[in-house]
């Protein structure tokens, strides 16, 4: 099955809707109520780490999520940019972080709920998520 | 789809009730409000979430911040949440040693921390 | 500002969700619930139209819906398609019309609904609606 | 996001009782809905359409198969309908002069025509 598609302008009044349609895409293809959350605040997080890319780099072109189910009992989200990129930080303990720090919690969560995730640098960023669609697959806390 | 902030005094604490998403968008409002009650005196802040339905990274980073703050006038910033969904990412990101975390707004306010 | 894409492929089951992405994104632009209803009907029409065409002709290419406020206090939803295109037929009084047809209806109801459409051939069928995001400007019965 | 059909006798007539959305996914079941109906002998047909959420060109497609298919047995079809977002598509279609639309169930099932 192709994915769907959604281009969103670099504007983070638009993180919500991007929130919604992946989740309801993946509700329709039958992801459980709970596993919904994690990939809720996954996509929350790497589409808002996308569009301040842009905006700190004054770059007006969309960032692109593709969604769908893959064909092996997963829903997996590719959100592409064509900002600066960046080198995701290392998996680091959490007892060695800084609690003070109010950044860098965006990498953690995504690392910590999606089933496995993929930092690549293309023309910009492309972070690929994959979410099992039952709940036995739930990711174990990245550390 | 929107975030509503109300606060009120119990007591020698603010209760600050949050309701709605707080993410990138609407965070901003939540950050001023707690700027705003620490620069009113308001050092004794239970934030209670149970009304929130989404909350990320964002968000966390803006208690965080308002953590920080009241520390800075040894105050304290307690918070309410009985969602597992909500608690699930203060556990992952370790903010559970961070922020003392109580189930009712009741057993925050008896807290005496 | 620039326009929402939501890139589908060609599959009935995603027209519930272009409606609901579309309804979401022009409630967010200040329209009105009841003109929220008429916008989410001509969608609906008008994506199940597009879907339709690549289906008849094996097109596996997405439909492409891009959406946004206007300058000018309504809200524009664009729906293009590869298909083979068709001739919009012309504005016909109801009382002409066979009651017992159960095809043709779609392309009435985006005409009465809309403030106004436009219906182009490019690469495929273009079909241009705006709607006025407040109730004054409610589309006039399109007969 | 769903449809639902329930059906049952009321005297001699047959309503069907229809609820969620009807558009091109789901109206394939109304339609096989009717079809059954029909093909089980019940030509008194009410379609109550007050748990509706959405219709489009596709639900009143299947409607007016449906008004066809008990027609040919001189049987009837009317419709239980009070929500104004959906009577309006029913005016620009000019539909509401080809099925007796009623406001209430009990006003259809009083109706004699
Ligand atoms: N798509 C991206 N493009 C460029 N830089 C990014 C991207 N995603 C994350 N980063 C960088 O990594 C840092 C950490 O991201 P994150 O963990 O989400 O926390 P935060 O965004 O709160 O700082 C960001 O501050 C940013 O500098
Ligand atoms: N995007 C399109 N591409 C090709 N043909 C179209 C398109 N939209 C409509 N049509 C043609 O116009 C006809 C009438 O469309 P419509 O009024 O929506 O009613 P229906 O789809 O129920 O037949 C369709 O049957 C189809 O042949």
């Amino acid at each position: 099955m192709t994915d769907v598609e959604l281009h969103l302008p670099p504007d983070v009044r638009y993180v919500g809707l991007a929130r919604l349609v992946v989740m309801v895409a993946a509700r329709q293809a039958g992801m459980a109520d709970e596993r919904l959350e994690d990939l809720k605040i996954a996509v929350s997080e790497a589409t808002t780490n996308a569009i301040n890319a842009h905006r700190r780099t004054a770059k007006p072109a969309p960032v692109v999520l593709a969604f769908g189910p893959t064909g092996s009992g997963q829903f997996a989200v590719t959100i592409a940019d064509t900002g600066p990129g960046f080198e995701p930080p290392p998996l680091e303990a959490h007892s060695s972080r800084d609690w003070s720090l109010e950044n860098g919690l965006g990498v953690t969560l995504i690392r910590g709920l999606a089933d496995d995730v993929e930092f690549r640098r293309e023309a910009g960023m492309v972070v690929k998520m994959r979410f099992s669609v039952d709940l036995t697959g739930d990711g174990a806390v990245g550390d | 789809m929107e975030l509503t902030l109300n606060h009120r005094k119990e007591g020698d604490r603010t209760v600050l009730e949050v309701g709605g998403e707080v993410d990138v968008y609407t965070a901003p409002k939540l950050r001023e409000k707690l700027v705003e009650l620490v620069g009113e005196g308001h050092y004794q802040i239970v934030v209670d979430m149970t009304k929130v339905e989404f909350l990320d990274s964002t968000g966390l980073g803006v208690l965080v911040g308002g953590l920080k703050r009241v520390r800075s006038h040894d105050g304290s910033l307690s918070l309410v949440c009985n969602q597992e969904r909500i608690l699930k990412i203060f556990r992952i990101t370790g903010l559970t040693k961070v922020f003392p975390i109580h189930d009712s707004l009741d057993e925050a306010l008896q807290d005496s921390e």
